[in-house]
């Protein structure tokens, strides 16, 4: 069976939409492929705070998930850093088996922030992907009016834009869907908004491969 | 009966950061009552008023948290940066609670079961403990005028529970509570509780001052004052709240400023004495409300007349406190003169939830 | 000081109110918490002149609500100092939020309560459902069923709830009218036995500025069930300290109780009557009555129900035929559709070797008084299903029934 | 019993009831460390006023305006002689080019720096004993020629380096420009014989009456002395080229201020006077004129209005309050009289390029202008005089040709001063003579000690812009200005006209200072951390730190900075900085089991004190 963990760590409150899209619309186009999927918000730590750490989690397997109601992934496949400095500041890497795929939202190469991950050996593949610059992300706040109608969901309440990844996530989306095959391409493609950075990051994202050991 | 007489601290008042053209705060005092390692926001404004009201407070004192961020966020997993006594209470405990440890203090002082001074007892209540559940308690523990001083530190709103309407919240302020909509372009249609004034009027033997982070040495001054009433005190401080303002985490501080200068915040004290309402405090400049509005995203869906409706309240507010309203802002109250905020067309947009 | 260091033995005839208030003095309590609800007033009515006669040196408070009382309490409490409060029937329900707080932060309060009927309708009457819907918060509880008991129970519960090794909370109940203003003698002691048996109040951990902690900080999931787990364990724990403090109680003030149950003429019995509280009274003569007619009948009176003795009842009522449990207490739809001591009891029975028969009767509702011949009635319907060999159903509507 | 046979694993025993044991005020608390939420690090970097940059000699001036602001006048005294060997003087005649950098200059009015600057030099003429001492004697010794400012300055940096310093002055008495170029009621003479006393204490023998090239040959100076500064200054008037200008009463500036200056002036000016130039020393003289008796004075300019004139505003202003006439876009084409000036032929003229920077052109076809004067004061500027220097050490514009050290060749001959300038054919302002010197006083040591010299210093970071600074904490404050004596009486005496500050007034000024860019203690940052994670051992200027391991990145501290002394920095910029948690919480296994322990050992702890 192929049962995939992945893991978007997030900033609270600032960048909670962007990490939400993520696990949605992955999960969302796994359902259209067919295949069991969940995707849900960190609850421990909720209420989730401004810089503070935030999970969003999602389950994809071609069977019936049974763990649907664990609070976090023990095992991601898939870790996605949707700010760079996370990288700095946990152990995200807990868990991952063998050939494992971190992505990362940097304009840093791989090269570069290969020092600051921990548990390197576990890893097949770091993808650095500059998301903020091919989005025109205005680093960390943009169109106040509109991130406030955004925030409204932080806590897990009805999602209010319609629109899904209309920044950053797109070339999020794009460097996990190319580098991981985990949906199809065209499934999850019509459901982005942010059709242009979309497309940019699939060629513009930066890949390192390595060749993981068991731990 | 022969019993213990109670002693009470004195706290020296501090002097003005601005000493003629220069600004230089005061020596503050060393003690750091509130120390790091909290999972509040970054630049979080209560904790900010936390930090300062505590600091002011110093080291013989006792902190009581009702139920808000400044419990959820501060004293998370059993890790607390407290450095005083601190206790949490029920949201609608917050006066009460208080003052059954004032209570405690005054009968095991004057039974001679505890020795030492009278400590600073301070609630730090959030404005939905202080002006909804918690009311009544808060009244009862300024009508009985126990020694303590009672903080609402007003982020004018529930913000621990996910950004829901107090009766703090302003006109206009969008709230997962109060959320615009094509029906309700303004979000919140009421306008605030005034607390602090109700304070004052219903327990006139009380100290009563509102105060803003903006003006930390003129907040940690009236925490002083307050706390060498004797008697009950209330102090109501603005404290914006990063998370459910939605504002550049850089500009707490600023925003306590311009909250004031736009008339939105009157800072005052209610003098017991005298009985009479000290409106002195200016601000260095007074501006329209749409300089504040503009600030944060919770009022980005505003149109034009409900930012005018603002401006009338504001200047309601000027008025009160004796001041000559500026042309500037008499036209600004003309909806004919705003302009819709940035995200006023995306909030009808986006209203239909997914 | 007060006057409390220096008072001398001596027997008065108050009611159970009073004595209550009696007790909270020579316990010297340093924070009174008072609201105003009948029947229970007037123990703070008493309280309000000592403190103004200068008999008792505390902090009288008139709180705006009960929810308030039971916050300037648990307030007090945690600053180190000894509290009393108290409250009756809907006012104990007002202030329901605050009984698990006070518990888990292991907060020795003390509330007396005096029992009433719960609205609808607005009746003074006694009826337990007020303090026995609280009866799962982690509070010590028990019942008296005269105002010396209650001066007692008083005492003793503070000793027991301060006791380090268990700092819980404690409910100290009695009926509405039956005791709270039913006058009998009362023996006030010397306040030098009080001094023996009760030392000062002092928690390990209080609001101290020398010693700074903080109370009852946010936890995480997964630190719920070790906290949890450790409140449970202090309920367990407190049942040898209960009977040592009993003991000590008798050798010290010469009155000696069964800390759970009191067994009246029960040697030869088969069939019991069930009960807590002030009804004890009355079914000490129907006893002695029926006796005389030759029935074997009975009385265990339950004296602590929180934490409860359920090995004690175990044994003990497994001893007779038909166990009849007077309820004086609403449990709308529970298992025996009438009150909940049934529950518990029939619970502590379930592991007996032989087991009664169990019959619960609702008697006494709203407040009214169990008559004799109510309980002449009771005794029959025990009686006839001791012969039958079965019950003829769980719940009787004493006064309502052929 | 339920609970009976329950065992709660160490990982997650919990503390008495969840009560919590305090942190520790020193530790912090220490369980969770928040650093890692951070996406931008506040760095504390001062960067260099604007004052400091533009002031020709580098004074540290935001420096010593801080100082005066906590009343540390001696200190401030100190700080400004490192850089300015005589405050007192450039107090009263610096043309002050920090105060037109100031950046409060912006937002209401500039600082009054040379005012400030004034009052301290006072303060330390009236000291018994300098607070600048020479330095360890190096056993070199230097000579340097020329008394005037960057004479003086070069004298006065190496003595404090330890030279032993000779000053070879021509005229009777020293002090150059200072004491021949500037009138009395602008610097008393008392003022500049105290800060000349000051050299000589400082072991510097100043010998006057001394000329190089006549009393002294260029191979004296390079057989007895190590090293030599020239700093001999332009002393040759420039001629106007009009015919009959050798006629009786025709004065020039220099010489006309020169000789009132050293006391020998023999001069009885007429009623009538006319002052030809548009320069400072133009202004002087005409104002000299009217203490000297003039009844009319009269300025002919070629430049076409004020503000052409490479003259200081305030001067202007106050010359003609004074009552002096000012005529503009004329040049003196011929001095007309029998044997002795009566009148002035003028005809209408312009700059053919540049002002001040390219010939004149007249137009000689218009009509002339007849004026009448009794005396004309020519004031277009002056040259040098180097007969005594070696042909190859000249250049074509007739100064010494020094490389951009000031060094002549590889000599250990170096020349500070107007004598050595370049740029435009402007004289030095008095403050960018002394820099000159004291740069290359520090060439010289350097070149004698074999170091690599060094080309005047650029700014790395002038922080010029406010909005890098937090405006809010200054509210608008007037400039203070410095009393003045009245115009109708002052133009007959000879009295100082500016008035120094009182020292009321100078720490009001003083505290106008924004202090640009640089860290002054005003704890702001530290009252405003919500953590609080900034510390200082010290309240001291740039002593704060800050805890990375728990600054969230807020940036409030940045924001609210007054000077703008704190900027953020990426966080990923660092390879430090690294705060690893195991999980998002705090929460790593037997943390709380610690707890615990502590919280049972909580009563034997030592109480805290309150």
């Amino acid at each position: 069976m192929s049962y995939t963990e992945l893991t978007v760590w997030t900033r609270g409150i600032i960048m909670d939409k962007e990490g939400r899209d993520i696990v949605n619309s992955v999960s969302a186009s796994a359902r259209l492929e067919g295949k069991y999927a969940q995707a849900m918000e960190n609850y421990v730590d909720n209420p989730d705070r401004t810089n503070a750490p935030t999970r969003k989690y999602c389950r994809i397997s071609d069977r019936v998930l049974e763990n649907e109601l664990t609070y976090e992934n023990e095992h991601p496949n898939i870790v996605v850093l949707v700010e760079g400095t996370m990288v700095k500041g946990w152990d995200y890497m807990r868990g991952m088996p063998p050939g494992g795929t971190l992505i990362i939202n940097t304009h840093y190469s791989p090269e570069y922030m290969l020092r600051f991950v921990p548990g390197v050996e576990r890893l097949a593949q770091l993808v650095c992907v500059d998301a903020a610059h091919l989005a025109h992300h205005k680093w960390l706040y943009y169109r106040l009016g509109e991130l406030g109608l955004d925030r409204l969901s932080t806590e897990g309440a009805a999602e209010r834009s319609k629109l899904i990844a209309p920044d950053i996530a797109a070339p999020l989306i794009a460097a996990v869907v190319k580098s991981t095959g985990i949906v199809k391409m065209e499934t999850i493609t019509p459901m982005i908004a942010n059709k242009n950075a979309f497309e940019m990051a699939l060629t513009e994202m930066k890949i390192m491969q390595f060749n993981p050991v068991a731990v | 009966m022969a019993t213990i007489e109670v002693q009470r601290q004195v706290l020296p008042i501090l002097a003005n950061p601005n000493q003629g053209a220069r600004f230089y705060n005061p020596e503050l005092p060393s003690s750091e009552p509130f120390v790091p390692g909290h999972r509040t926001c970054a630049g979080c404004g209560p904790s900010i008023q936390y930090r300062m009201t505590s600091k002011a407070a110093g080291d013989n004192t006792i902190l009581v948290g009702p139920t808000g961020c400044m419990y959820v966020a501060n004293s998370s997993y059993l890790c607390t940066p407290y450095n005083v006594p601190w206790a949490h209470t029920q949201i609608g405990s917050a006066g009460s609670f208080t003052a059954g440890v004032a209570a405690a203090y005054e009968a095991m002082i004057r039974k001679g079961k505890w020795k030492g001074q009278y400590p600073n007892i301070i609630c730090e209540a959030g404005d939905g403990s202080a002006s909804d559940i918690g009311l009544a308690s808060i009244s009862g523990a300024l009508y009985r005028n126990h020694d303590c001083l009672i903080i609402c530190y007003d982020n004018e709103q529930y913000a621990n529970t996910g950004i829901q309407a107090s009766s703090r919240t302003p006109y206009g302020g969008m709230t997962t509570f109060s959320p615009p909509g094509p029906e309700v372009p303004e979000g919140k249609k009421l306008f605030p509780k005034d607390l602090a004034r109700m304070m004052a009027a219903g327990h006139p033997h009380c100290y009563v001052a509102t105060a803003s982070v903006g003006y930390p040495i003129d907040l940690m001054n009236k925490v002083r004052k307050g706390l060498n009433h004797r008697g009950a005190a209330y102090l109501m401080v603005y404290t914006p709240c990063q998370k459910g303002f939605v504002y550049e985490t850089p500009r707490s501080i600023d925003l306590g400023r311009v909250v004031v200068e736009c008339g939105l915040y009157p800072i005052w004290e209610w003098n017991p004495e005298k009985r009479e309402f000290d409106y002195s405090f200016r601000p260095q400049n007074i501006r329209p409300v749409s300089e504040y509005l503009k600030l944060q995203g919770r009022f980005g869906h505003l149109h034009a007349e409900h930012i005018a409706t603002m401006q009338k309240f504001a200047n309601e507010q000027w008025k009160m406190m004796g001041v000559e309203l500026p042309e500037a802002l008499l036209q600004a109250a003309d909806p004919k003169n705003q302009v819709n905020m940035a995200a006023a067309a995306e909030a009808e947009a986006i209203a239909e939830t997914v | 000081m007060s006057t409390v260091a220096t008072l001398k033995k001596k027997t008065v005839r108050i009611n159970g109110c009073v004595a209550s208030a009696q007790a909270a003095k020579y316990a010297d309590v340093d924070v009174i918490a008072a609201y105003p609800i009948r029947p229970y007033t007037a123990t703070m009515m008493a309280l309000a002149q000592m403190v103004a006669n200068g008999e008792l040196d505390a902090e009288y408070i008139v709180a705006d609500s009960e929810h308030s009382q039971l916050s300037i309490a648990h307030g007090a409490s945690s600053s180190g100092a000894r509290v009393f409060t108290g409250s009756s029937g809907v006012g104990v329900q007002f202030a329901y939020e605050l009984y698990s707080p006070i518990s888990g932060s292991r907060m020795p309060v003390q509330m007396m309560i005096a029992d009433r009927t719960l609205d609808p309708p607005g009746d003074f009457g006694s009826e337990h459902t007020d303090a026995l819907s609280t009866r799962d918060m982690g509070w010590l509880m028990g019942w008296a069923c005269d105002a010396q008991e209650a001066f007692d129970n008083h005492l003793i519960a503070y000793r027991i709830g301060e006791d380090r090794r268990v700092l819980l909370p404690q409910m100290v109940c009695q009926d509405g009218f039956f005791v709270s203003h039913i006058t009998g003698d009362v023996e006030l002691p010397d306040s030098g036995q009080v001094r023996e048996f009760l030392p000062p109040y002092k928690h390990p951990y209080p609001l101290d500025p020398r010693h700074p902690v903080s109370h009852g900080p946010q936890i995480m999931p997964e630190q719920g069930p070790p906290l949890q787990l450790e409140r449970a364990r202090a309920m367990e724990g407190c049942m040898s300290v209960i009977e040592e403090v009993h003991k000590e109680f008798g050798e010290i003030f010469g009155r000696h109780y069964d800390p759970w149950l009191e067994e009246y003429k029960t040697d030869d019995a088969e069939v019991v009557f069930f009960l807590q509280g002030g009804h004890g009274v009355t079914a000490r003569f129907a006893i002695q009555h029926m006796r005389e007619k030759g029935l074997k009948v009975g009385m265990v009176r339950l004296r602590t129900i929180r934490p409860y003795p359920t090995d004690r009842v175990c044994e003990v009522l497994s001893k007779f035929k038909v166990v009849g449990v007077i309820e004086t207490n609403m449990g709308l739809g529970s298992p025996s559709s009438g009150g909940v001591l049934y529950a518990d009891a029939c619970a502590a029975l379930y592991e007996a070797p032989e087991r009664p028969l169990v019959i619960s009767f609702m008697a006494g509702m709203g407040g009214e008084a169990i008559v004799l011949k109510e309980f002449y009635w009771m005794t029959e319907k025990m009686i006839q299903a001791q012969k039958r060999g079965k019950i003829e159903k769980r719940t009787h509507w004493v006064g309502f029934e052929e | 019993m339920s609970t009976k046979g329950t065992k709660i694993p160490d990982w997650l025993t919990v503390p008495f009831a969840g009560i919590t044991p305090a942190p520790s005020q020193d530790k912090g608390q220490n369980l969770f460390p928040t650093g890692n939420w951070r996406a931008i690090r506040p760095v504390y970097r001062d960067k260099l006023p604007p004052c400091n940059n533009a002031c020709g000699t580098n004074e540290k001036i935001q420096g010593y305006l801080d100082l005066v602001k906590r009343g540390k006048y001696l200190d401030a005294y100190a700080l400004i002689k490192e850089d300015m060997p005589f405050p007192s003087v450039t107090g009263r005649v610096c043309y002050h080019p920090c105060e037109q950098a100031c950046n409060r200059g912006k937002y209401d009015e500039a600082i009054s720096i040379r005012a400030v600057e004034r009052f301290l030099g006072d303060l330390g003429q009236a000291l018994k004993h300098d607070v600048i001492k020479p330095g360890k004697p190096n056993g070199k010794k230097v000579a340097v020629i020329g008394s005037g400012p960057a004479g003086h300055s070069a004298a006065y940096q190496l003595a404090r380096m330890g030279y032993r310093v000779t000053i070879l002055e021509k005229s009777s008495k020293p002090g150059g420009l200072n004491r021949g170029g500037i009138p009395t009621w602008v610097l008393p003479p008392h003022v500049l014989d105290r800060e000349i006393e000051r050299l000589v204490e400082l072991g510097i023998t100043i010998k006057t009456n001394t000329e190089v090239g006549k009393d002294v040959s260029w191979d004296d100076l390079k057989k007895n002395y190590d090293a030599c500064v020239l700093a001999v200054g332009l002393t040759e008037p420039n001629s106007v080229r009009a015919e009959g200008e050798n006629k009786g009463g025709v004065l020039y500036g220099l010489p006309f201020l020169r000789d009132i200056g050293m006391g020998t002036s023999k001069v009885k000016l007429g009623p009538r006077v006319a002052v030809i130039g548009g320069g400072n020393t133009a202004i002087d003289c005409a104002r000299e004129a009217l203490r000297q008796g003039a009844v009319e004075v009269t300025m002919i300019t070629v430049e076409a209005n004020t503000q052409e004139m490479p003259a200081s505003p305030e001067d202007l202003h106050d010359m003609l309050e004074e009552g002096v006439d000012l005529w503009h876009g004329r040049a003196i084409t011929a001095v007309l009289g029998n044997g002795k000036v009566e009148s002035l032929q003028l005809h209408p003229a312009r700059f053919s390029g540049a002002i001040n920077a390219s010939p004149i052109t007249i137009d000689r076809n218009a009509p002339a202008e007849k004026f009448a004067v009794d005396n004309v004061i020519i004031a277009v500027g002056q040259h040098a005089s180097l007969n005594w220097l070696p042909a190859e050490f000249k250049n074509e514009r007739g100064t010494i040709k020094a490389d951009r050290f000031g060094r002549l060749g590889d000599t250990n001959f170096f020349a500070a001063g107007d004598i050595a300038q370049v740029g435009s054919g402007q004289p030095l302002m008095v403050v960018n003579a002394v820099g000159d010197g004291k740069r290359v006083a520090f060439n010289l040591d350097k070149a004698l000690r074999g170091e690599p010299l060094q080309p005047r210093t650029i700014a790395i970071d002038v922080i010029m812009d406010l909005n890098r600074m937090n405006m809010t904490y200054f509210p608008h404050f007037p400039r203070v200005h410095q009393g003045m004596l009245n115009p109708l009486t002052r133009r007959k005496t000879p009295d100082e006209v500016i008035q120094s500050f009182t020292e009321e007034q100078a720490v009001e000024e003083a505290a106008r200072c924004f202090s640009c860019g640089t860290c002054n203690a005003c704890d702001n940052c530290y009252l405003v951390c919500p953590e609080p994670c900034i510390t200082r051992p010290a309240r001291s200027n740039g002593l704060y730190k800050i805890i990375v391991d728990y600054c969230k990145g807020c940036r409030v501290c940045i924001e609210e900075c007054p000077t703008g002394c704190l900027e953020g920095v990426p966080e990923l910029d660092f390879d430090t900085g690294v705060v690893r948690m195991d999980t998002a919480f705090a929460i790593s296994p037997g943390l709380h089991g610690r707890q615990a322990q502590e919280l049972v050992n909580l009563s034997s702890r030592p109480a805290k004190q309150i």
